[in-house]
């Protein structure tokens, strides 16, 4: 009498294949995006991780006193008149018995031997005579950085072919560091100091590191969120449930949506001109740093969280109210525990967009060179009151120096914020799996 | 910081003042809190509310009066002892007002209600903020340049001795073709992935897509500029710009588009997918029970109920994508140009705010400040576009709810 | 209480040497490391001239001489007495992919013919016919137009656009074609001259030469505008080419043969000069031998140390003022 | 006005009034749903508000607690006394109100959470008890009332959405009465469940008027002369006839409400 | 098992079985709902399944279109045929299935959609208009025999929502009854009606049974007995008896039936 549950009448086909049809679309759609973040990752972290490891020199260096110190009196006076230029010279000497000891033979000059050694290494070790001035006397073992180009060669960056054209190597400089390496006085190690380390300047791209910028961040993630998702979850509360239905309040849904348009370096002018110029914090600073990105991050979590709230049902207010909840309970009690998945994703990609951004912190000072490590308080500053930098600020610094070498760190740095930024959301992502359901 | 030990002394009476309002309520209720108007902790965050809340109004008014005055240095010594006599007076008068007939409840809320309120205006302060920062480098602008210029001359060309034409049409053609192209790909791809990922997609699969596909607004900017430089640019300008006579540009407006598209992708997907997964499973229920198919539920019935969210998603991806400047930079130049040819090279407003600000051009001339008068007329712009947004979203809103 | 670290704003251009130089400091100094920001120029010199006082920086680099206006608004922030202190030369070179045509020399008027907007032919301007170097020089290689310019927003720019295409026009006659073509508007002449085109042959640039550098990668014919110290670290990506045939290098470069190039500075804000501790310190370090000298560090990265140095370190000395 | 209720005067000076409705008329946007109804409602007593589907009862019911406060388009004027205070005062707190005067609603709304959670929010947030055995209490005693004790003892802290629809419906009176209201208003409160169940609801409605009032909407006839001493018949948003109950079906004065009573009139 | 039901097997053999269920369990999570019910459904009459609430009426009821498959945690075991087709089988497409199965929900669940498309829905995804015009009519009777005509005609493009308990329980029956299904589920479609509608829908019922086979889920033990010729009782997720309605009614065989038809187990 009727047609077969079995076999599928054309329209039903039609529609089954419309039904297949827009899965495939949803499924595409993840495709696309899931291939891009592969495309981006990959290429990112193949380019980036040799930034976690680094090429060190280990060499026992002379600390003649004659040189290091005239007075002999380990006078710090004294002793810190000797520049890092004047201990350059002994390095490249520690260097150059090195070899003569593995009895590897070259052809290159003292001072070409001494280019392989990064400009960095004198500091460590002025740093290393001036802290324990008992060393000086006897030759001490250090562990020093190599040179960029050097690091570079083992790491495939720089070829024999590359630098037979680079003024700043030549072949048989990689030769002898092949040499060295295989005497074991070249050793290629996990690189912590590119997590601890402040930036350093262009001419000593093996020795910058990330530590001034994550502490900056995780000084203005801090501020962002402490001021960020409290004010953004209040004001949507107040504009979603309790605001009268009014002109008034129109503009301030306008407005805030306006606000989400607002191009993020306009908040930077807005920060110098405000928080620096006016309320007079410190220019540089976390604090003015992070206040600028919650006010860039708000209208994100603002407007995700009226949406979210808009999606509550009305059914679960009425409960709460019929029982004889104040609005606010209904609202704290169950309207907002149901909303909460939409809130952390405001607060996921809000974070996400401050914790990345670079254009608003170029005029409050934050783009900047800092190698002293900012302290979360001081009586001098205040609150996150000390000069610092931020991870996308050292990347877009990176990105921007003439040696290639820093293009590794950048792409290095990427890895570190994208690893910072998981870290920082698992959280929101852990409850907001929890907070899901359907009703 | 003189203001440090106030702020200390402000949380330690609170912590003090919530712990002796509910011991004093629950003394007073003789140890059975139904004998009480309100419960103790009610009485506890009433406290806490009354001791913390003046103070701080205080202290900020402080630093806004200090500043207005021109006032520098440590504040004098009345200021920390009044606003901790503000404090203690906020504790004594909570912790005395506790009684069995006192609304602790409707004191505290009126708190958090004032509270609320506070929040809601941080945005027209941040709103008044902008405008202030810019109008006067504005006026000063329009003082140096005649404004029919900048708002009629189809030519933007900044020059180094003067005498630049800075005319702000091409850029906002370039502001409107990039962004339509990036929302062209990210919406319906956001919106697909969002409906896949809330109504096919099992938990598993949800759990670690949507986080993953949320890192992709957390990859900096200038991953994607990179991106869009060396490999999307020369790949649309050989496979596509050039065989189809499209000119022979790898900076284009498609390219900048599509990868900001990409980037734009969380901000539809995540938001929608909460969004559709906060509707309701009997609307589903009804529609399936209906014969309908899955995809026509959520055509026809989830969507359209879920329709305010998403439109607030793709605001929001909107407004990233007018305030991006880092692919543009990359992927579409420098050069701006009012040009049909989605191959071609071209700019935005953002961008060229950006690029003029952090110039070498004297900062007091036009060409820098211009700048500010981009950003203002931005922000007037899209204030209108906002405007009609809302419009139109409550008038089809209104056939739903 | 006070900051005790020294504040500097401002030019990109600058920011390689200002970092060797504050690090060195940091390191051999008691004081604290200075932070260095860049922002550019303009932005530098407007932080510099919001006024005096802790939260504003103390000295600001730059790329060009600051102006008459930026000085007047100084001096109403009440910025009265800044010292200028010139640091050396940024050298601009022209430079193409390693394994591209064989861009190797230039002249002025090579780039004038290929970028102009216009050129005049038989007593009128027409749009610029040239598409390829070939036809601009037949001595130059069979390419493409495609040339990477600063962007307008760069003071590079400037220079490239007189030293180079207005040298250019003269050189090639055009100057003087122009001239009779509109009456003898030297104003007019010289505009139209450094008008580049804008068909796409030449573009503008609003990033760092590392932009440039990624486009010239992924263009195998075009040529880009670089500064020397850029260069001398990419020598093994890039290859230069002359200008009137001058090979540029630090030495070309001081002695003036090089034509393309721009001085760099700083400036001081005078009155925190014991308010702000290092600052003097780290001023005089700037410019001292070791520094800024021929064979100091700041040369080997590439800047063309100043002939007139010690002038300009027995003015940091004396706090000269402008 | 010819569709004013007639009151039965003499039974009404006997007891005291709890709530008293004057000219109550109930717009949503355009829509008149409420026309100017009056009436009083005696303390101790249930009072049933019988009429066809959308004829506003639902709608009045909502305005004794000012739950159509919720509702934006909806829109209440007249006054209602409770204790003889006008509850639109603005001085009223609808919080406090809505404490005094619980509501059961048409549809069951459980919340998204355990069924003990469900009974025990009331109780919580109205501190009625000391501690938590107190509060297992009165869970327990609420969902004794409620009549599904025994279905759900064994799963209190199982989500209150998994119930079926007539143990979703006795939830919602449960949490209903574990806050003890004065007043309670309840919605068709029977209209998922089986005569069994109905007959435990109504033997706790008779318990309830000992002590509060109760006003319940239904649209079994049997039901309401079973439980009501009081009925109103509603038509088309007007109250046609209030009085008691007995009489009402025995005696109905207004034509219409004979014909719903006998059937003809839908 | 001892709670198999008894069939009356004579009657059986004159009607065509529509729906046949065998073994059928149901578990939600650890909870088992319906234990091993089996019974066969026939053509062109009306069943009627009874039994205290929670008993698991719906959830059987949810088998018959497969609804369940869209409560995760809910596992259906057995075999369920209609026509002689289990629809089980991997080849039966839940959609085509609910077309020919349709069902009214226990809670009124109208889409937020307009009253006229909450109707037009179903008649449009499966094309069941050639026109405008066509829905029009099909609309306009859908809501006929909904019995919710007159009060919605001039309110068409309204939102569903806004409509009292009863006429969104109307609503939802005329949006059921407009895509023509051969097999109609109701749960409980008169809860929220007074008499008259629910006399209407009764008709209804009524007059759908000259061509399609309805089940009907009700408190009512007098609706099932006007309504039905066949009642199944359920109890605690086992269906006890089922058979002739007169026959369950006047004559039942399991003393629990009994008892539950008397009024004595809820
Ligand atoms: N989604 C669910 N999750 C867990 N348990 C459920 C769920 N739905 C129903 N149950 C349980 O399964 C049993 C049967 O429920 P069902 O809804 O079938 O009852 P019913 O007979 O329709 O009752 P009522 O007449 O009250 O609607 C009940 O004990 C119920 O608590
Ligand atoms: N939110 C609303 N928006 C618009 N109209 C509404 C709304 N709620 C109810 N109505 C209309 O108001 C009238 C009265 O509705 P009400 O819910 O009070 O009826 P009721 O007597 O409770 O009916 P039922 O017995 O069906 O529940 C109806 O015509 C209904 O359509
Ligand atoms: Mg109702
Ligand atoms: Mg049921
Ligand atoms: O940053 P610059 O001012 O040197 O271009």
């Amino acid at each position: 009498m009727t047609k077969s549950l079995y076999s599928a009448d054309a329209r039903t086909k039609r529609r089954n294949a419309a039904e297949r049809r827009f899965k495939a679309y949803g499924a595409a759609a993840i495709g696309i995006a899931m291939v891009a973040l592969v495309i981006l990752l990959t290429s990112v972290v193949t380019q980036g991780i040799g930034a976690f490891r680094q090429t060190y020199i280990t060499v026992d260096v002379p600390l003649p006193e004659a040189k290091l110190d005239k007075s002999g009196t380990r006078d710090m006076a004294v002793m810190s008149k000797v520049t890092t230029i004047g201990y350059a010279p002994l390095l490249r000497d520690g260097l150059v018995n090195a070899i003569a000891e593995a009895g590897i033979q070259t052809d290159l000059s003292e001072k070409e031997i001494g280019d392989l050694i990064s400009k960095e290494a004198a500091a460590t070790v002025r740093n290393r005579v001036l802290a324990h001035p008992d060393l000086i006397g006897q030759p001490e073992r250090f562990s020093l950085l190599a040179d960029g180009r050097i690091d570079g060669y083992f790491k495939g960056r720089v070829t024999m072919a590359s630098a037979a054209l680079d003024q700043n190597t030549s072949p048989e400089k990689l030769d002898l560091a092949d040499k060295l390496r295989d005497a074991g006085i070249m050793q290629i190690k996990f690189n912590w100091a590119f997590l601890t380390a402040p930036d350093a300047s262009d001419q000593r791209p093996e020795a910058a590191g990330l530590g001034v910028a994550i502490l900056g961040s995780l000084y203005m993630m801090i501020v962002v969120l402490v001021l960020a998702l409290p004010i953004g979850v209040a004001a949507s509360i107040y504009l979603e449930e309790f605001a009268p239905k009014n002109r008034w309040t129109d503009v301030i849904e306008v407005n805030i949506a306006n606000l989400a348009a607002v191009p993020s370096i306009v908040y930077g002018i807005l920060g110098l001109a405000i928080f620096i110029n006016f309320m007079q914090f410190n220019q540089s600073s976390p604090l003015v740093g992070g206040m600028v990105l919650a006010l860039m991050t708000l209208p994100t979590i603002i407007i995700s969280t009226r949406a979210a709230l808009k999606a509550v049902p009305p059914s679960i207010r009425d409960a709460a109210l019929g029982v004889g909840a104040s609005k606010m309970q209904s609202v704290f009690h169950h309207v907002l525990p149901l909303a909460a998945p939409g809130i952390l994703t405001g607060t996921i990609i809000g974070l996400a967009q401050a914790l990345g951004e670079t254009a608003p912190l170029l005029l409050i000072g934050m783009v900047a060179f800092v190698r002293d490590y900012p302290e979360a308080y001081s009586s001098a500053t205040g609150l996150f009151g000390d000069p610092s930098t931020a991870l996308p600020v050292q990347i877009y610094n990176w990105t921007q120096r003439a040696d290639p070498a820093f293009v590794e760190r950048a792409q290095g740095a990427i890895i570190t914020l994208l690893v910072f930024l998981l870290i920082m959301n698992t959280v929101a992502i852990v409850l907001r799996r929890r907070f899901e359901r359907r009703w | 910081m003189s203001l440090t030990l106030p702020l200390l002394v402000i949380i330690v009476l609170a912590i003090v003042g919530s712990f002796l309002a509910r011991r004093r309520a629950l003394s007073v209720s003789g140890g059975d809190i139904r004998h009480l108007a309100s419960l103790p902790k009610q009485h506890g965050l009433n406290a806490i509310l009354s001791t913390v809340v003046p103070p701080l109004l205080a202290i900020i008014a402080w630093l806004m009066a200090a500043r207005i005055m021109e006032y520098r240095g440590a504040a004098p010594l009345w200021v920390p002892l009044a606003i901790m006599a503000l404090a203690v007076a906020g504790v004594v008068l909570s912790v005395v007002k506790v009684s069995n007939t006192f609304r602790a409840r409707t004191a505290s809320e009126t708190w958090i209600k004032g509270l609320l309120i506070g929040a809601s205006t941080i945005a027209i302060l941040t709103t008044v903020g902008i405008v202030f920062s810019m109008l006067f480098e504005t006026i000063s602008f329009f003082r140096q340049y005649p404004w029919t210029e900048f708002f009629f001359s189809t030519n933007w060309s900044p020059n180094f001795r003067g005498n630049s034409d800075l005319g702000i049409i091409p850029l906002l053609w370039g502001t409107l073709y990039i962004s339509f192209i990036a929302l062209a790909f990210a919406v319906p791809t956001g919106l697909f992935a969002a409906i896949y990922l809330s109504e096919y997609a099992g938990p598993r699969i949800r759990g670690i897509v949507k986080p993953a596909i949320e890192i992709l607004a957390g990859i900096p900017t200038i991953v994607y500029g990179l991106f869009a430089l060396t490999t999307v640019g020369p790949f649309l300008r050989d496979y596509f710009a050039q065989p189809m006579g499209f000119g022979d540009s790898a900076s284009s407006v498609m390219t900048a588009g599509l990868v900001m598209g990409i980037m734009l992708i969380p901000f539809v997907s995540s938001l929608s997918d909460d969004i559709i997964n906060a509707v309701p499973q009997s609307m589903r229920d009804g529609s399936l029970g209906l014969g309908a198919t899955k995809s026509e539920t959520i055509r026809q019935v989830v969507v359209p109920a879920a329709l305010p969210g998403i439109v607030g998603a793709v605001l929001l991806a909107a407004s990233r994508a007018i305030g991006e400047t880092m692919i543009v930079v990359l992927g579409a130049g420098a050069a701006a140009r009012i040009s049909l040819n989605p191959f071609e090279a071209m700019t935005t407003v953002t961008v060229k705010i950006v690029s003029q600000l952090t110039g070498d051009t004297d900062f007091a001339s036009p060409e820098t400040l211009v700048a500010f008068a981009l950003g203002l007329t931005l922000f007037v712009i899209t204030l209108g576009l906002n405007v009609l947004a809302l419009y139109i979203v409550r008038r089809y809103r209104e056939q739903y709810e | 209480q006070g900051r005790d670290n020294v504040q500097i704003a401002g030019s990109s251009t600058v920011l390689p040497y200002a970092n060797i130089v504050a690090e060195a400091f940091g390191e051999n100094f008691d004081f604290p490391t200075p932070v260095v920001e860049s922002g550019g120029s303009s932005a530098g010199l407007k932080r510099f001239c919001e006024g005096v006082g802790e939260n504003t920086v103390d000295i600001a680099n730059a790329s060009r001489p600051i102006k008459d206006s930026e000085r007047e608004t100084c001096t109403a922030n009440g910025v009265t007495d800044i010292m200028e202190v010139r640091i050396g030369y940024d050298g601009i070179v022209f430079a193409s992919q390693i394994d591209g045509p064989a861009f190797t020399a230039f002249t002025p008027a090579d780039w004038y013919t290929a970028l102009a907007a216009e050129l005049p032919v038989d007593g009128a301007m027409v749009a610029n016919p040239n598409g390829n170097w070939n036809e601009v020089n037949g001595d130059l290689p069979d390419a493409d137009i495609m040339a990477f310019i600063p962007g307008t927003k760069h003071g590079t720019r400037e220079v490239f656009e007189e030293k180079v295409i207005l040298q250019g026009c003269e050189d090639s006659g055009a100057m003087e074609q122009i001239l009779t073509i509109n009456g003898g508007d030297e104003d007019a002449a010289e505009a139209s001259c450094m008008a580049i085109r804008t068909d796409g042959m030449s573009v503008d640039i609003d990033g760092d030469y590392t932009e440039t550098l990624a486009r010239i990668d992924a263009n195998p014919n075009g040529v880009g505008v670089f500064g020397l110290s850029f260069y001398e670290n990419n020598t093994d990506k890039l290859k230069v080419a002359t200008m009137g045939g001058v090979e540029p290098s630090t030495e070309t470069i001081a002695s003036g043969d090089y034509p393309v190039s721009r001085p760099l500075f700083f400036y001081v804000k005078k009155q925190h000069i014991g308010t702000i501790p290092g600052l003097k310190e780290y001023a005089e370090f700037f410019v001292s031998d070791d520094m800024a000298g021929p064979d100091g560090p700041l040369a080997e990265y590439g800047l063309v140390s100043d002939p007139e140095l010690a002038t300009t370190q027995s003015a940091v000395a004396d706090e000269t003022t402008m | 006005m010819e569709d004013m209720y007639r009151m039965d005067r003499a039974m009404n000076a006997q007891q005291d009034t709890k709530i008293s409705a004057r000219n109550v008329n109930v717009y949503y946007g355009e829509k008149h749903a409420i026309k100017d109804v009056s009436v009083e409602i005696a303390d101790k007593t249930v009072t049933a508000f019988i009429g066809p589907s959308g004829c506003g009862k639902s709608t009045f019911l909502r305005c004794i607690n000012r739950m159509n406060d919720t509702i934006d388009i909806a829109r209440v004027t007249g006054d209602i006394l409770i204790d003889g205070e006008d509850i639109t005062d603005p001085r009223v707190d609808p919080v406090q109100l809505r404490a005094k005067v619980g509501m059961v609603f048409q549809k069951p709304n459980p919340f998204p959470k355990s069924i003990y959670d469900n009974v025990a929010y009331g109780p919580k947030i109205h501190g009625l008890a000391r501690n938590k055995s107190d509060l297992d209490e009165i869970v327990e005693r609420a969902l004794r009332r409620g009549a599904i004790w025994d279905e759900v003892k064994d799963r209190l802290q199982e989500p209150g959405t998994g119930l079926s629809g007539g143990q979703q419906q006795r939830l919602c009176i449960a949490r209903a009465v574990a806050t003890e209201p004065e007043v309670l208003l309840m919605d068709e409160p029977c209209s998922a469940l089986d005569p069994i169940a109905t007959a435990q609801v109504e033997e706790l409605i008779d318990e309830l008027r000992q002590s509060y009032s109760v006003v319940i909407v239904t649209h079994s006839m049997q039901q309401a002369a079973r439980v009501s001493q009081k009925t109103a018949f509603f038509h088309l948003g007007n109250m046609v006839e209030y009085g008691e109950t007995d009489r009402i079906f025995t005696n109905p004065e207004d034509p219409r409400t004979e014909s719903y009573i006998s059937g003809r009139i839908g």
